[in-house]
């Protein structure tokens, strides 16, 4: 026989038929039902794979928990694998398969790791694969080669390669009361927090509010149990101060009170509505957490069972209750504690015919044997299961008397048939996230458990979560605790009334039975009880190195099943109490989360793009982009035919012929404002800048407190005190954050304010022989000729209409000015010069046609300050001033950065006439098989149009002393040898003449 | 003990697998050592495996406060590499790498060291030069280094997005195939077992809880466990350089203790067949031979010693993952965990003799540590041995930072948070 | 110095300013998002112990009151002003010129004013679920009773630094950034898609 | 993690940039010590326990705050504006480390 739905009961809507595919099969469902449960309602009892022995695995569970029933869920060419099957919702349309079997989940070739037996034991791959010392398969060679086939043989389910179409989305919450589970405990702290006035969210991982109250079959208040929850979730879901999240996993318990859920907003559905994320992370900041996460129930470990058709036994009861589907027809369970009886009960009156009881205690209490006689299930005391029956799904078992005490097994097996075996190992209270939160779990003897920590953070616990498995203690701990969370007096009114079936929370103190074959205690893993005990045997005795040696624990249920059977079995072998092995700190997340989730709105959109004012100009224009940090800039406006080389020396000699501009407004710019704006900029900068004369600028370098380089630009003196300081497009953020902590931190005495305004101007600069020219025909308000603006004078004019202000100062080292306008009017003035410009043939340049013209005339950049240089490196020592202390004054002598082989900036220049790479090395000797003794290397490089010559800014060691001697260039990378020449990095029109004109 | 071989393994299963003894002894200590090494992580055992086979000094203990592989040894995200730019680090890794690919045999412990290539990915054409500069540097040094083509990167990496229409396109990556990964628990060990194999005590749940001094010199340790003399106490306590040395009356150092992350996905058939790493934020990739992909991205950024992190690197990390892979959305995540980082102030490590006679220093070794793993207990040893550095881990003193003599291969200044 | 008419600015948002209803607007339009292109923002700053001074010299020009208290802030339409940091206040009107009227009134003795009428860019989300899409963002806490009506804050979304007040019950004006708005709009604009929104 | 800023309310760390220690004192800047400059740009009190520390509200109102707080629990026991003053009233890390 086989599994079966019921004619009646279960939550699931009998009217509503759902059709899916499992494994290309067709099979119907009912609305409600899980992927699980439908399968299992068709007779599927075959799910999965496991990882190691590829054993045929069944249903363990029908929640969170499940480690065997994998499956990859399909959207389309979307993949999302190892997902348990009884957390999917089935809808119309779904398609899900099976994981890690070949050809298929019947017949699946890696069973044959199965005869491997006792060779792959736990840890066997460290003793082997190392292969020879000698030879061809020394080395890492051999176990690479092996590794090739294990690596296929290893993983679960494929992850695709189709990018997910799917939005996902994050959602900052706050509340007073964060309330964790919605079984009787939560459902009651959320409602007695909320009748406070409390902003309260109630989180369960569940499609529907209830927990144990959907399939617990007790009454509460005379009515039944999940109605009782359904009334409580309606009365909560009209409450404006109460926000509901069903299919929500609380995962993550982070500092301050800070945690992490995930709610699967879509999953469930054929379809997403518009702009509806397929899930959304929730990232809650509580007041007070109330963890009413409930419990687990813990398998048993004995030969045999992880065949499929072995269950827990309140899943089975889930099944019945909550799907309406038995499992088996003809049940056996086996338990060391009371709560399988109730299953029994439950089971029974679903249908199904209980042949066996099957308990390792002797002492059976009398409500107990009532319970069994209820069910006309046949009570074997003192007994266990020793081995089960059948292939694929399970025939039958085989039980022995067990002595509980000693774990002696005596007497005669004996046979049961059966086609379902259920089993109990006791409850593990679910304290995920109360260990994340901080604190070491306490072992309970009497529960067989480890309960909850105290609080290290603002949390209260409620229901089963505590070890109070009843309803009632659920009942009346989640109401104390959510008005204790909502600061409300505890309340003498009378509680939901709670009718149930008797049992005695606490287990007997077994947790394997010891009798020949295969003991699994990990069930995806395939950690045998012998496996635990190997790792005895080799010292990994720890709990850590216990979970590390033999991967208990590390499978995708994370030991939610197994850590306690496992310590358990640890303890044993060393005849210590399980807390003496150690606890298991839990750490996020609780399950696993989709990594979509957590990237969240920046999956498929990680940085957002910085514009210039013209930005949509140049795009219009033919610019090709360059993407700097988060900045889009031109880096060539090309021609049609033309190769980025040709463009940019187009774009050069053009601007040294008559004129060019280029979009600057990405430049650094800080508004320095302030009675002592002056004498700040004097500590900050090497140079002085309270001689600096208003409507004048100066270049100014920084160090970093180290002494080393930090950043350069030009600062104009806009009044008294008002200045402008420009940094570098890269260091902008940088040197702001430098500022302000001197500012705030070190010198808080000093008047000064500085202001990000880097966004509010537009910068254009020109030049060229011509720029003076362009200015004059379209500066209105100002005269631009030298008298006005003198080199590095500043005068205010309008252009197109609107004010600008213009800096006569030179980066290509041209006759070149800088206009700045509002940034609204960026486009307008931008547009104005250009016009002005056409008589002149002026060019539009992009960063590349920059660094030429910079690195003829030797400028430095990022690609010099890099951290490393210092002033004198980049030979410019001579911005030090030494009539002031500033910021690296007192640090920038020290031995190491005044070394003699430091590397020097210089200027290269082929001899080959062959174009140069940034980031190839200079060296003495060229030895292009063996490289060596490398000098320095290529910073940035160009074909000089000024120059007629491929040259290069460069780092070498010896720097100056070098000028006129050949090297050569070493790029094994990109095989680029031959002869340069150093020379000075003054290129070009060394003594400025052309930009004082 | 027994040799691990393929016919040890086939012996014991033949007989139910009970006769394989601990991987190392348990001894309790004795009252005096020739050298005290404080730290059962990878450099502590490390350091002690290479002092008895090296050195022939096997009067040795390593101290354990927890359990042994307990710090960062069991925490990373298992990369080995010798990718580095500046000469100094380049070789110091270089000789790690070396004796890597020895390793296993040496230990006659499989470490799973497997040479599958670290990968730079370069985004913008600068950044593609400086991959170079560093690659070319490398070869300068005969390491291995070479630039990948965007065509060879798709091939080795199918399911990367190198599409134009990236927000950070792919330009090119470089390659170092030699680099790799290796089972972290493994070397952590397969160097207990080989230390142990040669004599040398094994302590563990043995914390030190102060130094024992004659004069000006440190002549042994207080511990959890009772005193135990030695002639000389080595620290190699990475992330908890700070507290320890503070027992020794040293208050400060040129170290910030962070947390960094690291992420286990659950298990996927293969995907990621390199280790990877994204050039426009903080984030690297490899996966397990269990088939989990394992990652991490930037620290926490602050001072912390509680191996635990915080939410928004955790998106962050994720964020850029998806950058690259837009087809793992559906992945999850399994575990997190974080690690405790000895950050320094130029982002390289500390190996010396010193700070105070008698004492001798391995620490700093920011996210460079377990690759580093072999050549730093193989330096440790021959500077203990010697009392003075190898040329390897001469550049790698305490006063560096204090004469200029920084070597900051990222270029960030005393900003441990940036290195 | 009354300042000559100066010609329209041009809108960051421009290519990606669409007016009319978006996204799942079927179902009704939940927020209305526009950029409300306004003629002066400014920013003022007090030195420590000026700031009462400052606040003053705010009220005579603007005729705004400033309340007591870290973000306070008010709003009467036309003109707002709202504290964003220690002694730091941004004051915006709908008109240009509003730091010519402060000239000279911010004397050296009490702070600084910086004109950002061009560097940032202030966008307006109003309707129902503003403050649902707003969490979307921000990790800061929209509910009425902790940030009131007025109220300014200073904020970020990872690389986007906002400052965001409160003009209304269920009405936000946020001030970013300009060579980020573009990108700030499309996300904003995508991330209102599910409740339906309108471009005005 | 949460952190308090005096003018903005309780943040999430994402708003804030850690600027270490909080116990290092800069030398006057005409000063030669070279000792006392290696010190405050090299030297770190790393304590495993309370904290005196400098973090900037950059994501916020961008002042600086003095902070003290755990480095095992991650638990903030005080902040203030580091415009207030050198050090925060009681100087716990160093007499509890």
């Amino acid at each position: 026989m086989s599994p079966r739905r019921t004619e009646t009961g279960g939550r699931i809507d009998r009217l509503r038929t759902i059709r899916f595919t499992f494994d290309g099969a067709a099979y119907t469902g009912h609305a409600g039902d899980t992927l699980a449960s439908a399968l299992l309602a068709s007779g599927v009892t075959l799910f999965g794979r496991s990882f190691k022995y590829h054993r045929p695995r069944g249903l363990l569970s029908a929640g969170v928990e499940e480690p065997n029933a994998l499956v990859t869920v399909l959207r389309g060419e979307v993949r999302e694998p190892n997902i348990p099957a009884t957390m999917v919702e089935i809808y119309d349309g779904l398609v899900a398969v099976s994981q890690n079997r070949t050809p298929s989940l019947a017949w699946d070739i890696g069973a044959i790791n199965q005869l491997g037996g006792k060779i792959l034991s736990a840890g066997f791959y460290y003793k082997t694969f190392m292969g020879p010392v000698i030879g061809p398969l020394k080395g890492t060679r051999f176990w690479m080669f092996c590794e090739h086939f294990i690596r296929r043989a290893a993983g679960l389910g494929k992850a695709g390669a189709a990018p997910d179409p799917a939005r996902y989305e994050r959602m900052n919450a706050f509340c007073d009361v964060l309330v964790v589970g919605s079984g009787p405990a939560g459902l009651m702290a959320a409602k007695a927090a909320a009748d406070q006035g409390a902003r309260v969210i109630l989180a369960d991982l569940e499609a529907h509010f209830g927990g144990s109250a959907n399939w617990s079959g007790e009454t509460i208040d005379g009515m039944p149990a999940a109605d009782w929850a359904q009334r409580m979730a309606v009365q909560l879901a009209g409450n404006d101060n109460v926000r509901l999240l069903p299919r929500t996993t609380v995962w993550g318990y982070y500092d301050g009170n800070t945690l992490a859920a995930l709610e699967r907003v879509t999953d469930h559905k054929e379809a997403a509505a518009k702009g509806e994320p397929r899930q959304r992370y929730w990232a809650i900041r509580a007041g007070t957490v109330i963890l009413a996460t409930g419990s687990f129930e813990r398998p048993l470990v004995f030969p045999g069972n992880d065949r499929p058709g072995v269950m827990l036994a309140h899943a089975a009861e889930r099944y019945a209750v909550e799907y309406g589907v038995l499992p088996g027809q003809r049940i056996a369970l086996f338990t060391n504690n009371d709560s399988a009886y109730r299953s029994a009960v439950a089971l029974k009156k679903a249908g199904a015919a209980i042949v066996a009881i099957i308990d390792v205690r002797g002492d059976i209490s009398n409500e107990m044997r009532r319970l069994a006689s209820d069910a006309e299930a046949e009570l074997l005391a003192s007994h266990a299961v020793i081995a089960t029956e059948g292939g694929k799904a399970v025939t039958g078992l085989k039980v022995q008397r067990f002595d509980a005490m000693s774990g002696a097994l005596t007497g005669d097996e004996r046979s049961i048939h059966a086609d379902s075996l259920l089993m109990s190992g006791g409850w593990s209270p679910t304290i995920h996230l109360a260990s994340q939160a901080g604190a070491k779990a306490g072992w309970d003897p009497a529960r067989q458990a480890f309960l909850p920590p105290k609080p290290t953070q603002r949390w209260i616990g409620a229901g089963a979560f505590t070890g109070s498995f009843s309803t009632a203690e659920a009942i009346a701990e989640g109401r104390a605790a959510g008005l204790q969370a909502a600061g409300g007096a505890a309340s003498s009114a009378p509680l939901p009334v709670v009718e149930t079936l008797p049992g005695d929370p606490d287990p007997a103190p077994v947790f394997e039975i010891k009798a020949k074959g295969k003991s699994f205690v990990d069930f995806q893993h395939d950690v045998t009880a012998e496996d635990v005990r190997l790792a005895h045997r080799e010292g990994f005795v720890s709990v850590e190195h216990l979970k590390r040696y033999t991967t208990l624990g590390m499978a995708t249920d994370q030991g939610k099943n197994s850590n306690v059977p496992g310590l358990a079995i640890m303890a044993e072998a060393l005849g210590k109490p399980i807390p003496e092995v150690g606890t298991t700190r839990f750490r996020p997340p609780y399950t696993a989360v989709s990594i979509g989730s957590l990237a969240a709105e920046r999956f498929g959109d990680l940085k957002p793009e910085r514009l210039t004012p013209m930005h949509d100009w140049h795009i219009a224009n033919g610019a090709r982009m360059y993407s700097a940090g988060l900045w889009y800039r031109p880096m060539i406006y090309g021609l049609p035919g033309e190769t980025v080389e040709q463009a940019y020396v187009r774009e050069a000699r053009a601007t040294r012929e008559s004129a060019g501009i280029v979009d600057v407004s990405t430049l650094g710019k800080i508004a320095v404002q302030g009675p002592d704006a002056a004498e700040f900029l004097d500590r900050v900068y090497t140079n002085m800048f309270s001689t600096l004369a208003v409507g004048k600028a100066r270049y100014g370098l920084m160090l970093r407190e180290d002494g080393l380089a930090f950043d350069d630009g030009t600062t104009w003196r806009l009044g008294e005190q008002e200045f402008l300081m420009t940094t570098t497009t890269a260091n902008a953020g940088k040197v702001m954050q430098h500022l302000e902590y001197f500012l705030d931190v070190i010198w808080p005495e000093l008047k000064v304010t500085v202001t990000s305004v880097t966004d509010e101007w537009a910068g254009a600069a020109i030049g060229g022989p011509n720029a003076r020219a362009i200015l004059a025909s379209c500066v209105t308000g100002t005269a631009v000729d030298n008298a006005t603006l003198p080199f590095m004078g500043i005068v205010h004019g309008r252009i197109a209409g609107v004010p600008v202000m213009i800096c006569r100062l030179s980066f290509s080292g041209e006759m070149a000015f800088e206009v700045y306008s509002g940034a609204g009017y960026g486009t307008r003035v931008w547009e104005a010069l250009i016009e002005a410009g056409k008589p002149f043939g002026l060019v539009t340049y992009g960063l590349e046609a920059l660094g030429t013209m910079r690195i003829e005339k030797g400028h430095v950049t990022g690609a010099e300050i890099d951290g490393r240089t210092t002033a004198r490196d980049l030979h410019l020592d001579w911005m030090l001033s030494k009539k002031k202390p500033f910021i690296g004054s007192a640090m920038m002598d020290r031995e190491g950065l005044i070394a003699p082989d430091r590397l020097e900036l210089v200027g290269l220049i082929a001899l080959d006439n062959r174009a140069l790479n940034g980031g190839g090395h200079i060296v003495e000797e060229l030895d292009e098989a063996n490289p060596h003794d490398s000098l320095g290397h290529i910073t940035a490089c160009c074909y000089s149009p000024a120059l007629g010559k491929y040259i290069a800014l460069a780092l070498v060691k010896g720097g100056k002393a070098r000028h006129g001697t050949r090297a050569f260039v070493s790029d094994p990378l990109r095989n680029r040898f031959g002869p340069v020449e150093i020379v000075s990095n003054h290129f070009y029109d060394p003594d400025g003449s052309r930009m004082h004109g | 003990m027994a040799e691990y071989s393929a016919f040890s393994l086939l012996k014991n299963a033949l007989a139910g697998n009970k006769d394989w003894k601990p991987a190392w002894r348990k001894p309790d200590p004795k009252a005096s050592y020739d050298v005290i090494v404080i730290g059962g992580g990878g450099h502590g055992l490390s350091t002690a495996y290479y002092l008895a086979k090296e050195h022939g000094i096997t009067n040795v203990a390593v101290l354990e406060k927890g359990w042994l592989g307990s710090g960062n040894v069991g925490r990373n995200t298992t990369a080995v590499r010798s990718n580095y730019l500046l000469p100094q680090n380049t070789r110091f890794y270089e000789h790690s790498m070396k004796l890597w690919e020895n390793l296993s045999h040496d230990l006659n412990y499989n470490v799973m060291f497997s040479q599958r290539g670290c990968l730079n990915l370069a985004h913008t054409p600068a950044q593609l030069d400086d991959y170079a500069r560093r690659g070319n540097a490398m070869r300068h040094l005969g390491v291995d280094a070479e630039l990948m083509s965007v065509d060879q990167i798709k091939r080795l990496v199918p399911a990367l997005d190198v599409s134009g229409s990236a927000r950070f396109p792919v330009l090119g990556g470089l390659m170092q195939p030699r680099a790799g990964t290796a089972r972290h628990d493994a070397v952590a060990w397969g160097y207990a077992r080989g230390a142990d194999r040669r004599g040398v005590d094994i302590i563990e749940n043995c914390e030190v809880t102060g130094f024992l001094r004659d004069g000006g010199r440190i002549t042994g340790v207080s511990t959890t466990r009772g005193e135990i003399r030695a002639k000389k106490v080595a620290l190699a306590v990475a992330g908890s350089t700070g507290h320890v040395m503070q027992l020794a009356g040293i208050s400060h150092m040129p170290i910030e203790s962070h947390v960094l992350q690291a992420f286990v996905s659950e298990s996927l058939k293969p995907i990621v067949d390199t280790v990877l790493t994204f050039g426009m934020g903080h984030f690297y990739i490899s996966q397990s031979d269990k088939g989990g992909l394992v990652y991490g991205g930037d620290l926490d950024g602050y001072n912390s010693y509680a191996q635990r992190g915080s939410l928004p690197i955790v998106d962050e990390v994720m964020s850029e993952m998806l950058a690259l892979f837009p087809g793992l959305a559906r992945v999850r995540m399994l575990r997190s965990w974080g690690g405790l980082c000895d950050m320094t102030m130029d982002g390289s490590p500390i190996v010396t003799t010193g700070p105070l006679p008698g004492m001798y220093l391995n620490c700093g070794w920011c996210y460079g540590g377990f690759k580093a793993t072999p050549a730093s207990g193989w330096c440790f040893a021959y500077t203990i041995a010697k009392d003075e550095p190898h040329e390897f881990n001469a550049p790698f003193t305490l006063d560096r930072f204090y004469r200029g003599l920084i070597i900051d291969d990222k270029g960030q200044g005393a900003n441990p948070r940036l290195h | 110095m009354a300042e000559p008419h100066l010609p329209e600015r041009q809108s960051p948002l421009e290519p990606e300013y669409n007016p009319g209803s978006h996204g799942n607007f079927e179902h009704g339009v939940d927020v209305i998002l526009s950029e409300t292109r306004l003629g002066s923002i400014l920013q003022l700053a007090a030195w420590p112990g000026e700031e009462k001074r400052l606040i003053e010299v705010i009220r005579k020009v603007t005729g705004l009151a400033l309340p007591d208290g870290a973000g306070g802030g008010v709003n009467n339409g036309a003109r707002a002003v709202f504290g964003f940091a220690p002694g730091k206040f941004t004051v915006v009107d709908e008109a240009e010129g509003l730091a010519q009227a402060f000239a000279g009134l911010i004397t050296p003795a009490i702070g600084t004013l910086t004109d950002l009428s061009h560097g940032r860019t202030a966008i307006r989300i109003a309707g129902p679920k503003a403050e649902w899409v707003m969490a979307k963002f921000f990790a800061i806490d929209f509910a009425l009773p902790a940030f009131p009506l007025g109220a300014g804050r200073s904020t970020n979304h990872h690389d986007i630094f906002a400052q965001i007040q409160r003009s209304g019950a269920d009405q936000f004006d946020i001030y970013v950034f300009r060579s980020f708005a573009r990108s700030f709009w499309k996300a904003l604009c995508h991330a209102s898609e599910e409740v339906g929104y309108e471009v005005q | 993690m949460l952190i308090t800023c005096p003018y903005c309310g309780p943040r999430d760390v994402i708003e804030f940039t850690y600027q270490g220690d909080g116990n290092r004192e800069r030398p006057q800047p005409a000063s030669q010590d070279l000792d006392a400059w290696n010190a405050y740009v090299y030297d770190r009190l790393n304590p495993a326990g309370d904290h005196n520390e400098i973090w900037q509200h950059s994501g916020g109102c961008r002042a600086h705050l003095r902070v003290v707080r755990n480095t095992i629990t991650h638990e903030i026991l005080s902040t203030a504006f580091a415009r207030g003053g050198h050090k925060s009233a009681d100087n716990k890390a160093e007499s509890r480390s």
